[in-house]
C-alpha cells in the first residue's frame, strides 16, 4: 500500500468520523445538562437533512433551506423537551430514556408521512471537482462537513468557558440541586441543550445529504455511531466527543484497509467493547470515583 | 401473593379477552359463507414500513391500480376481486402472522409477496400448510432455487440476470473485474452468483468488497478495489450506498466502468449520483425503455399502457419493484380466468402453472412443473445513464 | 481480648494522606468511639476496615484473622458489618425488607431453590422473618415494618441501618455518625439502644460528632485529626487531652 | 372476616382461574391466526419476565435481549434442521448457549453502569447481528434457517398451532411462576437491593458482581428459551428478526410496565406486542382504518409509550396500583 492510498483511507475514516462527532456532540451537550441519553439525536440528523432538501424542493436557496432546517429541527428539539421530557423531569433517566425512544419513532415515522419513504437528493454546498492533497482526493462537501465540525467544536468549547450559560450548563451537569441554588434557571438551561443539540444533529444531517443523500430511517444508524462515538471519547466534553467520532471513523476506514470491509462494524464495535471494559470512562473522560 | 394475584389478573384479562376476540372471529367468518358470486379474495404481503417501505409502497399502489381497472371492467368470470393487503413492517415474524391472518381470517385464494426475500420464506410453512398457491416479488434466486410447488416468483433472479450481466461485460472486453456488493440478502445472493459464475464466463473477479447497508462513504472500499486495476467495477445492491459508490468513485477520478444490478433501475440512484451516474451501466427487464421490445409489440402495448395508467394515478412512473407487483397480480388473475370449475387455492395453483406466454411488464412468464420463474435472459437488456435517464447500451 | 486491630494503616488520594499511619485496638464487647474533626479521615478508616477501600500501607486483623484484601461482602461475613453516613437503605423495599437483606449471608436459598420454593426455602424465610421482627423490635423500628424506607422519618432510617447491620449477625458493629440529624430524644433512645446491642455480645465502633453521645455510651476513644491517631483513651481523659482540644479549636475557628 | 378474606380467597383462585381460561382458548376457537399471534405475545412474555428480573429488579440494564434470543434460536434452529438433534435437547442447548453468552458478556461488563453498560450490550448485539448473517454454514446468513421442525418429544409432535400456543404459553407461566418466586426469596431480594444501593447490597453481605452476573446469565438464559421456542414455532428464522431494534422494544416494555413489578411489564408486553394485530383482533373496523392503522402503527406506538410514561412514570404497575386503589407506595412496591 502506497502513502497516497494510506491517506485516502484515512480522510474517508475523518469523513465519517466527523459526521459521527457532530452527532456525537449532541449526544454530549444533552448528557452534560441532564444527565440522559437522548435516543432521538439520529432523528434531528435525519431531520436535519429532510427539511433542507423539502425547502430546497419548496424554491429556497440552498443556504436558506439549510439554515432554516437547522432552525426549525432545533424548535423541534426544543418542543419535544418542554413537552414530552420536561414534565417527567424527576424521573429517573430510564423513563426519559424511553420517552426518547418514543419520541424517535414518531419523528422517523411521520418523516416516512411526510416524505415517503424514498431517499432524496441535496445539492452540493459549492460544486466543483475534488480537491487533490498528496494523492488523496477529497469532495469539496468533505470540506464543509470538516469545518462546520470544528466551528461546532470551537463554539461549544467557547460557550462552556466563557459564557454565563455555559457555566449554567456545567453547574446543570454537576448537581441540578446545586444549580439551582446557585440561581440557575435549570428548565431553561435543559431545554436549550436540547435545542443546540438538535441544532447540531441537523446541521450534520444537512452538511450529509449532499454526499449520501438522505431517507427517513436514517436517523437510527446515525444515533448508534454518534453514541458509540460519544461513548468511546467519554461522555460530557465536546472535545472528547470529537476524537472519539474521529477515532470510530479511522477504525472503520482502517478495517476496510487491513482487515475486511464486512467486518469492518463488528471490528469498531469490539474495539469499543474493549476500551469500554478496560477504560469505562471513554478515551478522554475522567474516572468518576464514587463517594461512599 | 399480591404480586402473583395482579399477574395472574393480566393473564386471565388477555385470556379472556382473546376468547371473547376468537369468538368474534369465527362469527366473522360465519357469516361471509354462502353468499353467492361473492367475490375472489386475493391476498398481499407488503413491506410497507421498514426497510423495505421504498419497495413494498410502488408494489402496493400497482396491485391497487390494476385491481380496480379489472373491477371496473367487470372482474374475472363475472366476479370482483378484493384484495386484502398486510403490512409486514419488514419483519419474517410479522410476515409469518400476516400470512396466517390472511388464510385464516380472509380466506384468500392466494398471496402475493413478500416484498423481501426473507419474507418471502419465512410464510413457506404457512402457505404449505393451508395449499395456498403465492406469488413473490422478492428477487432472491432462493425463492424458486429451493423449489416448493406452491410458490412463483416474477423478478429475474440473480440465476437469470447474473450470467446476462457477466455475458455483456465480456462481450464488452470487460474481463477483470472488481465486485462490491451488500451485505443484504439481494448483495449476498448476487455475489455468491458472480464469484460461482465468472469463471465460466470467462470473467476474472479480482477483488471483492462489500458494504453495509447504511454505510455513508465507500472511498475506502473503492480505494483497495483500485489497488487491483479491474476493467469494470460491478456493485450488486439496492439500495441508496450506490449513488455513494457511483460519487466516491468520481471523487478518487476512477474511470473504470461500473456496472450495477436491476436494483439499481431507480430514478433516486440518478438523482442522488448526479453527474456521476453517466455512463453507469445495468441490466434489467425492458419495462425502463419499453421501447426495447420493439414499438408494434404486444409487450410494448402492456408496459406503455400501464405506465401511462400509473404514472396518471400516483404522479410519478412505476418503477420495476411496481412492475414485479403488476405481474404478480397480473398472473393470479390470468389464472384466476383460466380455471375450469371450482376456484379453489389447489385448482389455482395448477392453473398458474398453466401459465403460458402470460405478456406482463417484467417479460412474458410461461411456468412449468419445474420452472417457476418463467423468465429467460432474453427478457433483459442492459441499459446505459444519459443524460439523466435510461438508454439501451447497445 | 482484642477483637480488631489495626496496624499503621494509611491511604492516600492523590497528594492527600487522607489516613495516616494510624494503629489502634478494639476490645471485644466493647463500644468504642472514633471522632475527630471534619476531614479527620474517619469516614475513609471505616471504608479501609470494611473493604470497601485499599489500604496503601498497614494491616487490619480480626479477630486473629487478617482482613487485608478481604472485599466488602467478604469482610460482612467474617463479622463486622457497617452502617454509613449516608445512609444506604433500599428506598422501594420496606423496612422489613430492607432487615431482610441483611439476612443475606445467613441465609442459604439460590436461585434454584428460591424459583421452586422448596419446603427448606419457605422454612428459611418464615425464620428470617421471624428474626427481622425481632431486630426491629430491639432497634424500637418495629411499627415501619411494612413502610417503604423512602417513607420512614430520617431518624428511623438509622435505626434500620442498624437493624440491617445486625441482620448479618456481626461480632462488630461500625456505626457512622448514627446520631447525624437525630433529636436529643432519639438520641437518647439510640445510647440505649446501643448498649442494648453491647450488652447482646456485639462489640461497636462508632464515628460519631455528637459529644454527649459518645462520652454517655463509649468506654474509649480515639481521636484522630487530619489522618493521624492524635489521642486514646477513656473519655474522661480524652476531654482534657490538649492536642484533641486543640484540633476542635482549630475546626471552631474555621467553621465558626 | 370475609373482607379479610377475599384477597386471599382470590389470591388462590386466580391461578386456578386464569390458567384455566388461558387453556381453554384452544376449545373456544380453532383459529390459527389467533394462536399465532397469541403465541408471539407468550414467546415474548417468557423474554420479558427474564429481562424484568435483570432491569426492573435488578437495574442492569440490557440492550441486548434480542442478541439472547438470537443465540437461542439459532442454536435450536441449527441443531434441529441441520444436525437432527432432538427437540427438547436443542431448546435446552439454546438455553444455555445464551446463558453462557450472557455470563461471558457480563464478567466484563461488571464496572460498567447505566450508560456505559447500554453501550455495551448495545455493541454486543450488533456484533452478533453480524455474526447472525456472516456465520453462514450454521446461520444461513441474510436467506435465515429454513425447515425447523416443529417441537416434537419423543414420537409426540407438537405441530398444530393451538399445540403450539398451549406449548408456548406453558412454558411463559412456569417461568413466570419461577420468577414470581425468586423476586420473593433471598436472590430476588439482593437483586432489589442492589437496585436500591449498590453499597447497601455489599455492606449487608452481597456479593454484587457475582449477583450481577448471575442474574444476567439467568436473564439471557430465559431469553435463549424464548428463541428456541421462536425457532421450532415459527419453523423459520433470519437474522433482521433479532436486532437492536427488538432490544430497545423489549426494555420499552419493561420500562412502560414498571420497574419491580413483574405484572406491569408482562401486561406492557402483551399491549405492544398485540398493538401491530389490533385491527385483526378488533372485529368490526373498516378495511380503511384497518390499512391506516397499519399505516400508523409506528407513530401510534411512539405516541403510546410517550404518553404512558408522561401520565404514569411507574409504569402501568403504578398505574394498576392506583387504579385498584391499593395505598401510594414506593414505584417498587412488589411484595
Amino acid at each position: 500500500m502506497n502513502s497516497a492510498e494510506l491517506l485516502q483511507f484515512v480522510a474517508s475514516g475523518l469523513q465519517n468520523g466527523a459526521v459521527y462527532a457532530l452527532v456525537a456532540l449532541g449526544f454530549t451537550l444533552v448528557y452534560a445538562s441532564t444527565g440522559i441519553i437522548n435516543f432521538a439525536q439520529g432523528e434531528f440528523f435525519m431531520l436535519g437533512g429532510m427539511l433542507a432538501v423539502a425547502g430546497v424542493r419548496a424554491g429556497l436557496p440552498l443556504p436558506f433551506a439549510a439554515l432554516a432546517s437547522v432552525v426549525l429541527t432545533a424548535s423541534i428539539g426544543l418542543l419535544f423537551e418542554r413537552v414530552a421530557l420536561r414534565p417527567r423531569r424527576d424521573s429517573g433517566p430510564t423513563v426519559l430514556i424511553i420517552i426518547t425512544i418514543g419520541g424517535s419513532m414518531v419523528m422517523k415515522s411521520l418523516a416516512r408521512h411526510a416524505f415517503g419513504p424514498n431517499e432524496l437528493s441535496l445539492p452540493p454546498f459549492s460544486p466543483g471537482v475534488p480537491i487533490v492533497f498528496a494523492g488523496a482526493s477529497i469532495d469539496r462537501q468533505v470540506l464543509w462537513i470538516w469545518g462546520l465540525t470544528i466551528v461546532a467544536v470551537v463554539a461549544l468549547t467557547f460557550l462552556y468557558s466563557k459564557t454565563k450559560l455555559g457555566r449554567a450548563m456545567r453547574a446543570c451537569s454537576l448537581s441540578h440541586d446545586a444549580a439551582r441554588l446557585m440561581g440557575i434557571d435549570t428548565a431553561r438551561v435543559v431545554m436549550i441543550s436540547f435545542g443546540l443539540a438538535a441544532a447540531l444533529g441537523a446541521l450534520g444531517g444537512v452538511a450529509v445529504a449532499p454526499l449520501t443523500q438522505t431517507a427517513f430511517d436514517v436517523g437510527s444508524r446515525a444515533g448508534l455511531k454518534g453514541f458509540a462515538a460519544a461513548i468511546l471519547g467519554g461522555l460530557g466534553n465536546p472535545i472528547a466527543a470529537v476524537v472519539g467520532g474521529l477515532v470510530l471513523g479511522l477504525l472503520e476506514s482502517l478495517s476496510v484497509a487491513f482487515i475486511s470491509s464486512t467486518y469492518k462494524d463488528a471490528i469498531s464495535l469490539v474495539v469499543l467493547l474493549a476500551v469500554l471494559f478496560l477504560r469505562p470512562q471513554g478515551l478522554l473522560g475522567k474516572s468518576r470515583r464514587e463517594k461512599v | 401473593m399480591k404480586m402473583r394475584g395482579r399477574l395472574l389478573t393480566v393473564v386471565v384479562v388477555l385470556a379472556l379477552g382473546s376468547a371473547l376476540v376468537a369468538g368474534c372471529a369465527q362469527g366473522k367468518r360465519g357469516a361471509s359463507d354462502g353468499t353467492s358470486a361473492k367475490p375472489y379474495r386475493i391476498g398481499a404481503v407488503l413491506s410497507l414500513t421498514g426497510t423495505y417501505a421504498g419497495l413494498g409502497t410502488p408494489e402496493q399502489n400497482a396491485i391497487k391500480l390494476e385491481a380496480a381497472r379489472i373491477n371496473a371492467a367487470g372482474g374475472i368470470n363475472g366476479r370482483l376481486i378484493e384484495v386484502f393487503y398486510e403490512d409486514d413492517g419488514t419483519d419474517p415474524a410479522k410476515a409469518v402472522a400476516a400470512a396466517a391472518r390472511l388464510i385464516e381470517q380472509e380466506d384468500v385464494l392466494a398471496i402475493i409477496g413478500a416484498t423481501g426475500t426473507g419474507q418471502t420464506m419465512a410464510i413457506r410453512s404457512e402457505i404449505a400448510r393451508a395449499g395456498v398457491p403465492q406469488v413473490s416479488m422478492a428477487g432472491g434466486s432462493v425463492v424458486t432455487d429451493d423449489f416448493d410447488p406452491l410458490v412463483f416468483q416474477t423478478p429475474w433472479p440473480n440465476r437469470i440476470v447474473v450470467p446476462f450481466t457477466l455475458k455483456a461485460l465480456k462481450a464488452r472486453g470487460l474481463t477483470k473485474i472488481a465486485l462490491i456488493s451488500d451485505t443484504s440478502g439481494y448483495g449476498t445472493d448476487g455475489h455468491d452468483i458472480i464469484v460461482k459464475e465468472a469463471a465460466a464466463a470467462g470473467i476474472e473477479v479480482v477483488a471483492e468488497q462489500t458494504l453495509n447497508p447504511g454505510d455513508t462513504d465507500m472511498t475506502a472500499q473503492l480505494t483497495k478495489i483500485k489497488g487491483a486495476a479491474p476493467d469494470a467495477i460491478l456493485m450488486w445492491n439496492a439500495g441508496k450506498e450506490a449513488a455513494i459508490v457511483a460519487k466516491n468513485m468520481q471523487q478518487l477520478g476512477m474511470k473504470t466502468p461500473l456496472v450495477g444490478s436491476p436494483g439499481n433501475g431507480r430514478k433516486e440512484f440518478i438523482e442522488g449520483a448526479g453527474a456521476a451516474a453517466e455512463g453507469f451501466r445495468f441490466a434489467a427487464g425492458k419495462v425502463l425503455v419499453p421501447a426495447a421490445y420493439g414499438t408494434d409489440s404486444e409487450p410494448y402495448k402492456v408496459a406503455n399502457d400501464f405506465i401511462t395508467r400509473y404514472t396518471k394515478a400516483y404522479g410519478t412512473p412505476p418503477d420495476i419493484f411496481a412492475g414485479h407487483a403488476y405481474d404478480a397480480f397480473l398472473v393470479v388473475v390470468d389464472a384466476l380466468g383460466r380455471v375450469e370449475g371450482d376456484v379453489t387455492p389447489g385448482s389455482l395453483r395448477d392453473a398458474i402453472e398453466k401459465t403460458s406466454g402470460l405478456v406482463g411488464i417484467g417479460g412474458t412468464f410461461s411456468y412449468s412443473a419445474t420452472d417457476h420463474n418463467g423468465l429467460t435472459m432474453e427478457e433483459l437488456v442492459l441499459y446505459r445513464v444519459a443524460d439523466k435517464t435510461w438508454v439501451l447500451d447497445q | 481480648m482484642s477483637l480488631l486491630s489495626v496496624r499503621g494503616i494509611s491511604k492516600r488520594f492523590g497528594g492527600l494522606t487522607a489516613v495516616d499511619d494510624v494503629s489502634f485496638e478494639v476490645f471485644e464487647g466493647t463500644i468504642k468511639a472514633l471522632i475527630g474533626p471534619n476531614g479527620a479521615g474517619k469516614s475513609t478508616l471505616f471504608n479501609l476496615l470494611t473493604g470497601f477501600e485499599r489500604p496503601d500501607a498497614g494491616s487490619v486483623s480480626f479477630g486473629g484473622t487478617a482482613l487485608g484484601g478481604k472485599r466488602p461482602h467478604e469482610v460482612v461475613r467474617v463479622g463486622l458489618a457497617r452502617t454509613f453516613q449516608n445512609t444506604q437503605l433500599f428506598e422501594e423495599m420496606t423496612g422489613a425488607e430492607n432487615v431482610l437483606v441483611g439476612m443475606h449471608p445467613t441465609m442459604r436459598t439460590g436461585f434454584m431453590a428460591g424459583a421452586l420454593r422448596l419446603p427448606s426455602t419457605r422454612a428459611e424465610e418464615r425464620d428470617a422473618r421471624e428474626r427481622v421482627g425481632h431486630l426491629l423490635r430491639l432497634v424500637g423500628a418495629d411499627q415501619y415494618a411494612d413502610t417503604p424506607a423512602a417513607d420512614v422519618p430520617h431518624g428511623v432510617r438509622r435505626l434500620l441501618e442498624i437493624a440491617r447491620a445486625l441482620a448479618t449477625s456481626p461480632r462488630l458493629l461500625l456505626l457512622d455518625e448514627p446520631a447525624a440529624g437525630l433529636n436529643n430524644a432519639e438520641t437518647r433512645t439510640l445510647a440505649t439502644c446501643l448498649r442494648r446491642i453491647r450488652d447482646d455480645g456485639i462489640t461497636i465502633l462508632v464515628v460519631e460528632h455528637d459529644m454527649g453521645l459518645v462520652m454517655d455510651v463509649s468506654e474509649e476513644i480515639v481521636v484522630l485529626d487530619r489522618g493521624r491517631k492524635i489521642a486514646e483513651g477513656p473519655p474522661l481523659l480524652i476531654q482534657k487531652d490538649a492536642a484533641v482540644i486543640e484540633a476542635y479549636l482549630g475546626e471552631e475557628a474555621v467553621y465558626a | 372476616m370475609a373482607r379479610f378474606l377475599t384477597p386471599r380467597i382470590l389470591g388462590r383462585a386466580l391461578p386456578v382461574v386464569a390458567c384455566g381460561v388461558l387453556f381453554l382458548v384452544p376449545m373456544l376457537t380453532d383459529d390459527r391466526y389467533l394462536f399465532k399471534v397469541l403465541t408471539f405475545v407468550g414467546l415474548n412474555v417468557i423474554v420479558i419476565a427474564g429481562l424484568a428480573l435483570l432491569f426492573g429488579f435488578a437495574g442492569q440494564i440490557s440492550l441486548g435481549h434480542a442478541a439472547f434470543v438470537g443465540i437461542g434460536a439459532y442454536t435450536c434452529g441449527y441443531l434441529t434442521a441441520a444436525r437432527g438433534v432432538p427437540w427438547i435437547v436443542a431448546v435446552i442447548a439454546g438455553t444455555v448457549l445464551a446463558g453462557v453468552g450472557g455470563f461471558l458478556l457480563a464478567i466484563p461488563s461488571l464496572r460498567l453502569k447505566g450508560h456505559y453498560l447500554a453501550m455495551a450490550t448495545l455493541g454486543f448485539n450488533e456484533i452478533m447481528s453480524v455474526l447472525f448473517v456472516e456465520l453462514r454454514p450454521v446461520t444461513g446468513g441474510n436467506d435465515g434457517l429454513r425447515g425447523i421442525p416443529f417441537a416434537s418429544i419423543g414420537a409426540w409432535k407438537i405441530d398444530t398451532p393451538a399445540g403450539n400456543y398451549l406449548l408456548v404459553w406453558g412454558v411463559a407461566v412456569v417461568v413466570l411462576l419461577l420468577t414470581a418466586n425468586i423476586i420473593r426469596t433471598r436472590p430476588g431480594r439482593a437483586m432489589r437491593a442492589l437496585h436500591g444501593s449498590e453499597l447497601g447490597a455489599l455492606a449487608s453481605g452481597v456479593d454484587t458482581g457475582r449477583l450481577k452476573t448471575e442474574v444476567f446469565a439467568l436473564s439471557a438464559g430465559i431469553a435463549g428459551l424464548a428463541g428456541a421456542l421462536y425457532a421450532s414455532s415459527v419453523g423459520f428464522i433470519s437474522p433482521s428478526t433479532f436486532s437492536l431494534e427488538f432490544s430497545v422494544l423489549l426494555i420499552a416494555m419493561v420500562v412502560i410496565g414498571g420497574a419491580g413489578s413483574l405484572a406491569g411489564p408482562v401486561a406492557a408486553c402483551a399491549l405492544l406486542t398485540l398493538l401491530p394485530y389490533a385491527d385483526a383482533l378488533i372485529p368490526g373496523l373498516s378495511k380503511e382504518l384497518i390499512a391506516l392503522i397499519q399505516d400508523w402503527e409506528a407513530d401510534i406506538s411512539g405516541f403510546v409509550m410517550i404518553l404512558v410514561l408522561l401520565f404514569a412514570p411507574g409504569g402501568l404497575a403504578a398505574l394498576g396500583r392506583r387504579l385498584g386503589g391499593t395505598s401510594a407506595r414506593g414505584a417498587g412496591g412488589v411484595q
